[in-house]
């Protein structure tokens, strides 16, 4: 791994944090409505996975999105602007914090009914191979997603049709409060994907190098005719579900224990004990990052509403 | 009489009936442990145990399911989705086998459940989530539905679901989680499919349910202040639906408009105008106003919602419109 | 021009658009080896290879969202649900996502695909399997709701359908499949969201869809031996809903009935008779009535379930009542 | 076994058989209407399970349900009069061959909505298990209905909270024209419970001994506590999927492959290769059951249409 690679890898982790961080506070301040879920704990995986596709492979999660649309290189401004509802947002502040998209850098979203976007992964992953080209889709959500019928049978199409789908469970331990045990017959996820003729792979979620040598196995597998993969994830979440989540369902130790393996401390630690970076280098990034989350707050607080006739536009193609 | 918010209403009708009979039992996502994402059954897991509340996966269409399935063995399940939105996975389970079985057996069996759904726009979660969907449910015999505005009814009604044999849709606006009203002390139950006057007056009629009952309140309040006295009915119930309070104020004030957060078209308010002018004809003076959701899937922006939405200046526009 | 069944208009307007368009694929169950479970896509299977006219598992929720997911990306997916009643299923991929995706996302993408579902009752096919829901589908925006009533109709407006930019929900009633109708050779499209006039007359209006269109014109048929002239006014769309020649024509008559074969309340009906009073207020020279379902889940048995179901001698009298 | 048991085994088989020749014989009269689907060539399946229940143990299946319904030992008269839609039939006429039900026998139907009754299975199982009897559900479905998401719901549940089902999948090779092959990502029916923690067990079900000890082991295991259980039962149709079927998805051979295997076949051999019973005891069970069928078509065709006013009743409990 080039010394640049693995530090644009830290900015990633860093910009995520840091932005989820200035989110929750925006929220405390009204700024941002509706849901908002935190990433923080889960970095490595957005950022480890994301760096080892191509720019032609797709991207598509669920509502914990932030991660993945900073990490597929939209610019932080538009995403802040979209949380804030601004018109110069992503999706011009028509979806907010659960609905990020960028297709221009395929990446679909963002989407809030768990387990739906499986069934358009699955989709995407279709024309694809009708095209006959060998660009793939990562697709992630959560341990809980894993238990709804859209999972099923998005998995179990995908495997009939040998569709290219990296199949990426955020096993984070909980679906809202429900401990993977209260919600799941089996505890461990890939025993899910071998229901779909798939092998399945456990990897540690919290080790960014493990995240990216995982995915970019399973992207060489399924370019290479081997049919879907399936990879888990194992992580935590840091924070609660969303914002006001009452936290009555896990154990400060538990959390503590995990935090311990924050994944940008393993990173940071890497890159120090290696000798790869300097804690200057780092500090470097961690200030550069600073300014540009200050300069897209300034961006989103800056610009514009929604105009109100823009109510009707964006539904149907046809009568625009 | 005490004052308390829709959610106690809400948890107080629960708890009383759990209380009452064993075979009331609630199921859902994050009901138990977590206390109810609206906090509606926070401390029941502690009160009444695993075994009568009853956390699920996020398994909308088994959620429904199991909920028939135990219905018709004897069980009174309360099945809890998070929000309507996810009651569409679920769209079969309600309105073909909660709905459909009894009588497509024949008699044989009945199915003495609630669907609880907490549901509407408002509050930013943005198109996929915001919906108002009530009258895509209540379009279905075998089920009923209702929907209340008002701490009294909530309570009220959500006992009579609970006892009714048969299957009941009880949908919750979440924006009136926090409305306060009065609530007597004792056990009360009131009818399921009886509408209700809310407010008296003769000058015009405003017929709404549950958030769109409260707005048609506000515009009324307004509305006095320029002399213009509006009579509101409340339906509560969206199957059966009871026209008599409608159609009898309507031929005292040959005028009305009916209120719902929904979308306008195929929504609450076209059944209404239909019934209105099939039952009391000749009373019409005016063409009869619908004020309801924009026809666009509802947008996270807050003004832009908000915009979307329905609020009291555009009853009061209505009203002036055919005064 | 040649008389064909609308199941061939469906067939040859499907085969065309897939010669026309690379783009253009079948999906669903049985749509490929078995040919259609009824008929349309007969000899697809070898003639467009297992590529483009794709057999899937019993998985409606995965149909549904996977054409989104290819729509989006570029592809225009025919995705059939067997029967609509199977839509119920798939019913979030349906209206949450189908419908709302590009607004969500600010228009970042567009959905063009097209679902067709044979639905309607009349089968003997029990509660469950016989429903005619159009109306809930055609309640949110976001979707286009088409429903022929003739084999010309049907092959235009589904060759429309496929090259709209827009998902399209298209319902074929399965007991018009046999109906024969005039079909012109060369290719043609007809717009969506057009409403049509099918018979000129000047006593009264019927106003139809699909189905209840047949039944509308059969209606009119007799009372034109009785000397009373019907002008019958096909929707041919839910949604956009086109209301114009209805009114045109109720403007003409000052009397309308609304037919269609799903239940009455919160039907289609009750939509257009909220628009028809709402844009022909000064017209209404009686009420406007509607035939429509029985509030019933239908029955197997034939008699009761025919009981049940709309037929021209209800039209019939529902117009004798009004003029 | 007792002689006796094995008898009533053989009679129940050949009363399923006759009775579905007797109903495509009603099709083709127009006596029947709506969707018909014969339980010919898995007939082992209904008697040999139901044989191992209860009767306080019930009984939910798919819309292919007449070998179930006289399995249960609902009348046959009762259930030739639903096939007619008469006003005697055990649904009243408003179910149909696809809606038959007996729930004073615990037998809830006949469901025609692919998987859905999985999901009903979970919830009399539940009801069970709140009540702490050691009663169990036999919940019968084809492999098609394995690859819908009830299937996945509901079999997690079950095994989340150790409801008491004893799971029975009716492997017969075709979900109507399509292979399981082209539709479940992996062939094997037991492979998909594995992901809800059960070990699952194939059982050749053109075997009616073989399917009743499997069943009894599993209602067994079931009432000791060890979870729900699944049941691959290997079989085949011998007729189309339903009336209409254009059969132009499997060859002659490979039905006639099958045929060899006739469940009835199997079990006549047996009873007279072991000297259990005669062919005359044999010809005589034969002769009781025309004569049943004779008496049961003649009951239906005699019985009354359901009257008009039904066709609100029946509908809501509480307006009655
Ligand atoms: C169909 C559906 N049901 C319920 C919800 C409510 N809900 C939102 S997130 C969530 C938990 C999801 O857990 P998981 O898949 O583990 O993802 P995580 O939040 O842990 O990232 C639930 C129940 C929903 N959005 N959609
Ligand atoms: C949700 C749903 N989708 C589709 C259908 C149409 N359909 C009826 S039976 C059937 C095949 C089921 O196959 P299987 O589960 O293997 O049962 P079998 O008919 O072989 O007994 C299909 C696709 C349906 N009834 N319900
Ligand atoms: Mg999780
Ligand atoms: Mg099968």
């Amino acid at each position: 791994m080039e010394k640049a690679t693995l530090l644009e890898w830290y900015r990633q982790m860093v910009l995520i944090r840091r932005f989820e961080q200035k989110c929750a506070e925006l929220y405390q301040l009204g700024k941002i409505g509706g849901f908002l879920h935190l990433y923080i704990g889960q970095e490595a995986i957005a950022v480890g996975s994301i760096a080892a596709r191509r720019a032609a492979d797709h991207v598509i999660t669920a509502y914990r999105d932030h991660g993945h649309a900073l990490a597929v290189g939209t610019e932080t401004k538009y995403i802040m602007a979209e949380m804030l509802g601004k018109a110069t947002g992503v999706s011009k502040g028509k979806g907010g914090s659960m609905h990020l998209a960028d297709v221009s850098r395929n990446f679909w979203g963002g989407h809030a009914v768990v387990g739906a976007h499986l069934s358009l992964a699955v989709g995407l992953a279709l024309s694809e191979s009708y095209r006959g080209t060998d660009n793939a889709v990562l697709c992630y959500f959560g341990d809980g997603a894993t238990n709804i019928g859209y999972f099923h049978e998005s998995l179990n199409l995908a495997g009939v049709w040998q569709l290219p789908v990296v199949w990426i469970c955020e096993n984070n331990q909980y679906g809202m409060g429900t401990a993977v045990d209260r919600a799941s017959a089996v505890s461990e996820m890939i025993r899910k994907a071998h229901a779909y003729g798939m092998e399945g792979k456990q990897v540690d979620g919290m080790n960014v190098f493990a995240v990216y040598e995982a995915t970019k196995a399973a992207l060489q597998a399924v370019r290479d005719g081997a049919g879907p993969q399936f990879l888990e994830m194992i992580t935590y979440r840091f924070e609660g579900h969303s914002m006001g989540d009452p936290l009555r369902y896990r154990t400060k130790d538990e959390v503590e224990k995990w935090r311990a393996d924050d994944p940008i401390g393993i990173l940071e630690r890497h890159l120090l004990e290696q000798g790869i970076a300097t804690q200057q280098e780092l500090d470097q990034v961690d200030t550069a990052v600073d300014a540009e989350l200050a300069a897209a707050v300034q961006f989103a607080e800056e610009s514009p509403l929604p105009a109100l006739e823009k109510l009707y536009t964006d539904i149907y193609v046809d009568s625009e | 009489m005490a004052r308390i918010t829709m959610r106690q209403a809400i948890t107080d009708a629960l708890r009383e009936e759990m209380l009452r009979d064993e075979n009331v039992f609630i199921m859902g996502q994050e009901v138990g442990v977590w206390g109810g994402t609206y906090a509606v059954t926070r401390g029941f897991y502690d009160e009444f145990g695993p075994r009568r509340v009853r956390d699920t996966p996020i398994s909308e269409m088994v959620i429904g399911g199991a909920a028939v399935g135990a219905a018709m063995n004897g069980l009174r399940p309360v099945a809890e989705f998070m929000t309507i939105n996810f009651a569409f996975v679920a769209f079969d389970a309600i309105v073909n086998h909660a709905a459909k079985l009894r009588s497509m057996f024949g008699g044989q069996m009945k199915v003495p459940l609630v669907f609880r759904a907490p549901g509407g726009g408002g509050r930013q979660l943005g198109a996929t989530h915001s919906h108002t969907p009530d009258v895509i449910f209540a379009h279905f015999p075998g089920l009923k539905v209702v929907s209340p505005a008002t701490p009294y009814d909530a309570k009220g009604l959500l006992k009579a679901a609970i006892r009714s044999d048969d299957p009941v849709l009880f949908i919750e606006h979440a924006t009136l989680y926090q409305l306060r009203g009065e609530v007597p002390e004792g056990e009360y139950l009131l009818p399921i499919g009886k509408a209700d006057v809310k407010r008296e007056g003769s000058d015009v009629t405003l017929i709404g349910y549950a958030q769109g009952l409260q707005v048609a309140m506000e515009a009324a309040t307004d509305l006095a202040k320029e002399g213009i006295e509006a009579e509101v009915v409340d339906l509560r119930a969206l199957r059966p639906l009871d026209m008599g309070p409608a159609v009898a104020s309507f031929q005292k004030t040959f005028k009305a408009v009916v209120v719902e957060e929904g979308h306008r078209s195929y929504g609450i308010g076209a059944e209404v105008v239909a019934r209105l002018q099939e039952e009391a004809f000749d009373y019409m003076d005016a063409p009869i106003k619908r004020v309801a959701q924009h026809e666009v899937p509802l947008p996270y922006s807050r003004e832009l919602e908000q915009a979307a939405l329905i609020n009291k200046q555009r009853v009061i526009d209505a009203v002036k419109e055919i005064l």
